[in-house]
């Protein structure tokens, strides 16, 4: 089956626009609510451990994803707020696709003392720098402006 | 990408050459939208977007559906179907958390595996005629070959060189443009190559057609929030 | 070649208006409970499917890959599918055909809803289900669609609302012996919902299930393998889904056929030429009390316009001779769309196992139905479940 | 979890932590806030985008299904139950009978309004039997909406239509003798 009419008449409407309005409230979740007050208190980060797995696990859970065990209080531990680069890229467009004034460096960092690792922003000007195996420490918010979000980290800086 | 340059001395000339080889191949496909004739040149020197990506690395979106109908071996016979099998499949998804995944692949590795079992298949190399693996972005395609077992690790971008993955070589892969080449049809980017495949296998493809093309494979992926990867095998 | 299915463990979590966990979380404890039932662990799972409806709800797009990892699907051939409300049971159908096609010989379910993330409430996520041309510049909420499907049935089949309301009152007292039940009510009358404040007429407050956070799980298992797991197990008898045409103004909304036509497909698999009498039990999906009475009707377990004379008479409760939504449904144990597995599928099979506790009717029932409807007024879906 | 409490029957214990306003309010959990934003352009296709034109003349056209013989409206390309293609357009009445309606106390993001709502689906005369679409009544008390009663479509003045649904600005009651 095909259409054989065709649209010929160029004022004729093409398209209907609009949008979708909807705001979202995520709790952070049993681990997540752990790990954000943590981050609210301290310059540090809450990892958790995986007896079975033998794997430190970044950022902290309730459960392993590997052997679906659940992680008991005692295996919560503190890491330091500081890693080395794994990857990294410099993107020169946002989200939304548009130019953005100064390239942002951004690196999946690979957080000391665990198995995982997490994004954030580099804040440097040396675009053309290879940060590759390169150490990077968190910088967070004065305290009293925390709020329980990964805002709390406004970047990291090499050490 | 930057992974898979560091960890297998791939360049980004040689991912450069796919979106080449892909958009080249667009031109015999009807289908296509964004067919071109360009270098790697043209390629290396359009801007960066997340270094080491560049905007000629990304494929562009299109609009577009695809359709398959199955039907089980006896009616399809009675329908008077050019018979293609679907010999094999399989799917398997990585952790969607950022911060434990892996950046091998291994859903595409797992997939095939399943599906080579299903097909009874053992040496994919060998047996395997033509393919279309994901190719959103240049270095996937040649990532995927290696994941699928139809290029050792590291192998791809040199078979690329000696022209194994064209039209007329021993891997042909691609052969409809891809993903940079018909244009990135999301969701349907798995039916788009499925599609490709049996075109081949019934020997309709026309000016691109793979001579005496007998099983091929079919490779889809999504890369945001988990790392998912399907594989379907045809046969004649 | 078709393969015989066994279910052999279910879970399900609290539902409530919000809850803490976040969707992750939900999966797992609840894909855990129905693992320690079944007495598995995660290297014992072939296949895993997710049911959870439009990602509108959570705010999450693609949620299903976000979810994977809280459902075991690291690593595992892992797939979501929904249909809406429908997923409730869609997802089990999808876990049965993942055995009975020989893909699997264990695959895991489990469907979850947040619906406690959109803001300022889950309408505002339903507003965008409605044809963006033709529906949405009118600005409408989606209760006018149930409203306006309730009216018509009630005005075709002469009805009355307080043989409608006699609805929710059995649900929400059948609730109170539910453990993660949201809206249960031991002393509520059908004065309580009369009298309960108008949303769009007909439809009043406590007409309507609650939105909920939730999740829950079902272990399906090859039944040549089952053995190792139990000696009484309860199998899958039948399974139908059928789907009608988006363009619900060009339809009579008083009979949902859909409805009918999957209950037709399960029915001829699971071998039941008279459903009233083949069938013990049943869980229609009861988002509004009307809906439970509409789908009695989609069910064949009665004629058009006769499930509100069965209701009246006490056929429907607990103990009488076709009892319906004995978990409390939807409208007393809670509604987080694909979630309410909980009550349609994971109920039948603990009711027929025996396991239902306080729930549990009389009589030992050998055959259950369980059903749920979605998208706009246009999805069906349907599973049987028999002892054996 | 083990301090859950237990209970006879399955589910044996119901794991979850329920969150009230109060929680939220008073920052009791830590949560985070997204607004997301992104327009929509949906494209009409031919039989939409003549539907609206006429819309915008002051007209309801609809098309024929040869094969299943009906009258359809809203007009679309395909007919969705023998799947062939649509034949012709057809002028149809702003008249036609009330199929269902509700009367609605809530606006779109459920919250309470005063002023109720008068809504539900118009068979349009001309087209087959229940074949219409949803729009709102006016020039009505709530009481006086009933099923089966006529209605005449209330345009919006000419120059004000712009091609949309509501170029129609609701369905009035029709009297008798009127046309």
């Amino acid at each position: 089956m095909t259409f054989t009419e065709k649209q010929t008449d160029p004022t004729a409407p093409m398209h209907w626009r609009g949008d979708m309005q909807a705001d979202y409230f995520y709790p952070n979740g049993v681990a997540g609510d752990k790990f954000f007050k943590h981050l609210m208190e301290k310059d540090s980060f809450l990892a958790t451990k995986c007896k079975k797995c033998d794997k430190i696990l970044f950022p902290a859970r309730l459960y392993c994803e590997d052997c679906f065990e659940e992680i008991p209080d005692e295996d919560w531990i503190e890491v330091p707020a500081a890693g080395t680069v794994r990857l990294f890229t410099v993107a020169t467009i946002n989200a939304q696709g548009k130019k953005m004034e100064e390239p942002k460096v951004i690196a999946m960092i690979n957080i000391d003392k665990t198995d995982g690792a997490m994004l954030g922003i580099i804040n440097t000007k040396e675009l053309k720098r290879d940060f590759i195996g390169v150490n990077v420490k968190a910088v967070f918010r004065p305290k009293d402006k925390r709020e329980g979000t990964l805002k709390d980290i406004l970047y990291f800086e090499v050490v | 990408m930057q992974h898979y340059l560091k960890k297998t001395n791939t360049t980004e000339e040689q991912c450069a050459s796919v979106v080449v080889k892909n958009k080249k191949n667009a031109f015999a496909n009807p289908y296509a939208d964004y067919e071109a004739k360009i270098t790697i040149e043209d390629v290396m020197c359009s801007e960066y977007l997340f270094k080491p990506m560049k905007r000629l690395d990304i494929s562009s979106n299109v609009d577009g559906a695809v359709c398959f109908v199955l039907a089980d071996e006896e009616t399809a016979r009675n329908l008077g179907a050019d018979l293609i099998y679907l010999s094999g499949f399989g799917w398997s998804s990585e952790t969607p958390w950022l911060s434990t995944r892996g950046m091998d692949a291994s859903y595409a590795t797992k997939a095939a595996k399943m599906a080579y079992k299903m097909a009874g298949i053992t040496e994919p190399r060998k047996e395997i005629d033509i393919v279309e693996v994901d190719d959103r972005f240049s270095y996937k395609e040649l990532q995927h070959l290696e994941a699928i077992g139809m290029a050792k690790p590291g192998e791809a971008a040199k078979l690329l060189e000696e022209g194994e993955l064209d039209v007329k070589g021993s891997l042909p892969t691609n052969v409809s443009g891809g993903s940079l080449g018909v244009g990135n049809c999301l969701e349907a980017t798995g039916l788009q190559k499925s599609l490709e495949i049996v075109t081949q296998l019934r020997g309709h493809a026309g000016k691109r057609q793979v001579p005496n093309a007998k099983v091929g494979i079919a490779q889809a992926w999504r890369g945001i929030p988990s790392g998912s990867g399907a594989v379907a095998i045809f046969g004649r | 070649m078709k393969k015989e299915v066994a279910v052999i463990g279910a879970g399900m979590t609290l539902f409530r208006r919000r809850l803490k966990e976040t969707g992750k979380e939900l999966s797992y404890l609840a894909a855990k409970m129905a693992m320690e039932e079944a007495g598995i662990e995660k290297s014992d799972i072939d296949m895993v499917v997710m049911g959870s409806a439009p990602d509108a709800f959570d705010g999450i797009h693609m949620k299903g890959e976000n979810l994977l990892d809280g459902a075991a699907g690291v690593g595992k051939p892992y797939v979501r599918v929904f249909n809406g409300g429908g997923t409730g049971v869609f997802g089990p159908i999808a876990g049965w055909w993942h055995v009975a096609s020989g893909v699997a010989d264990v695959c895991l379910v489990v469907c979850e809803e947040k619906m406690g993330s959109c803001f300022p409430h889950p309408q505002t996520a339903f507003r965008h289900i409605w044809d963006p041309i033709l529906d949405r510049p009118l600005n409408p909420n989606l209760v006018w669609l149930f409203a306006m499907e309730m009216n018509r049935y009630m005005t075709v089949y002469n009805i009355k609302k307080e043989d409608i309301a006699r609805v929710a009152v059995k649900n929400k007292r059948n609730a109170v012996g539910h453990p993660c039940a949201q809206l249960a009510d031991p002393n509520i009358t059908i004065e309580d919902v009369l009298n309960s404040e108008m949303m769009a007429w007909p439809v009043q407050r406590l007409d309507i299930s609650p939105p909920s956070d939730g999740a829950a799980a079902l272990i399906f298992c090859n039944k040549d393998k089952v053995r190792q797991f139990t000696d009484d197990p309860i199998s899958v008898a039948g399974v139908g889904w059928n789907i009608d045409s988006t363009m619900w103004t060009n339809r009579d909304l008083c009979f949902p056929r859909y409805v009918a036509n999957a209950a037709k497909m399960a029915y001829k698999m699971a071998g039941i030429t008279d459903p009233p009498k083949g069938i013990d039990f049943a869980e229609p999906y009861d988002p509004f009390d009307y809906k439970e009475l509409h789908h009695m009707e989609g069910l064949l377990l009665c004629g058009k316009g006769e499930a509100p004379i069965l209701t009246r008479e006490g056929v429907t409760q607990r103990d009488g001779n076709l009892p319906i939504c004995p978990s409390g449904g939807l409208l007393g144990v809670g509604n987080p769309i694909a979630a309410t597995m909980g009550q349609k599928v994971c109920e039948v099979y603990w009711q027929l196992a025996g396991k239902a506790g306080k729930r549990q009717i009389p009589g030992d029932p050998q055959l259950g139905v369980g059903q749920a409807w979605g998208d706009i007024m246009q999805m069906a879906t349907v599973m049987a479940l028999r002892r054996g | 979890m083990a301090e859950e409490k237990k209970y006879e029957g399955y589910p044996k214990y119901a794991p979850g932590t329920h969150v009230s306003t109060k929680d939220i309010t008073e920052r009791k959990i830590t949560y985070t806030w997204w607004e997301p934003e992104v327009q929509y352009a949906w494209s009409l296709g031919p039989a939409m985008s003549r539907f609206l034109q006429e819309l915008k003349a002051g007209k309801i056209v609809g098309k024929t299904c040869n094969k299943c013989d009906r009258v359809i409206v809203p007009p679309r390309m395909f007919c969705e139950y023998c799947f062939g293609p649509t034949g012709e357009w057809v002028d149809l009445k702003d008249t036609g009978t009330v199929e269902t309606y509700s009367i609605s106390y809530l606006d779109p993001d459920a919250r309470r309004i005063e002023e109720p709502i008068l809504i539900g689906v118009i068979s349009i005369d001309g087209a087959s039997p229940q074949h219409g679409f949803m729009h709102y009544f006016g020039e009505m008390k709530p009481e006086e909406l009933k099923i089966g009663m006529k209605v005449k479509a209330v345009w919006k003045p000419e120059n004000e239509r712009e091609g949309s649904i509501t170029d129609i600005k609701y369905f009035k009651p029709l009297k008798g003798g009127e046309e």
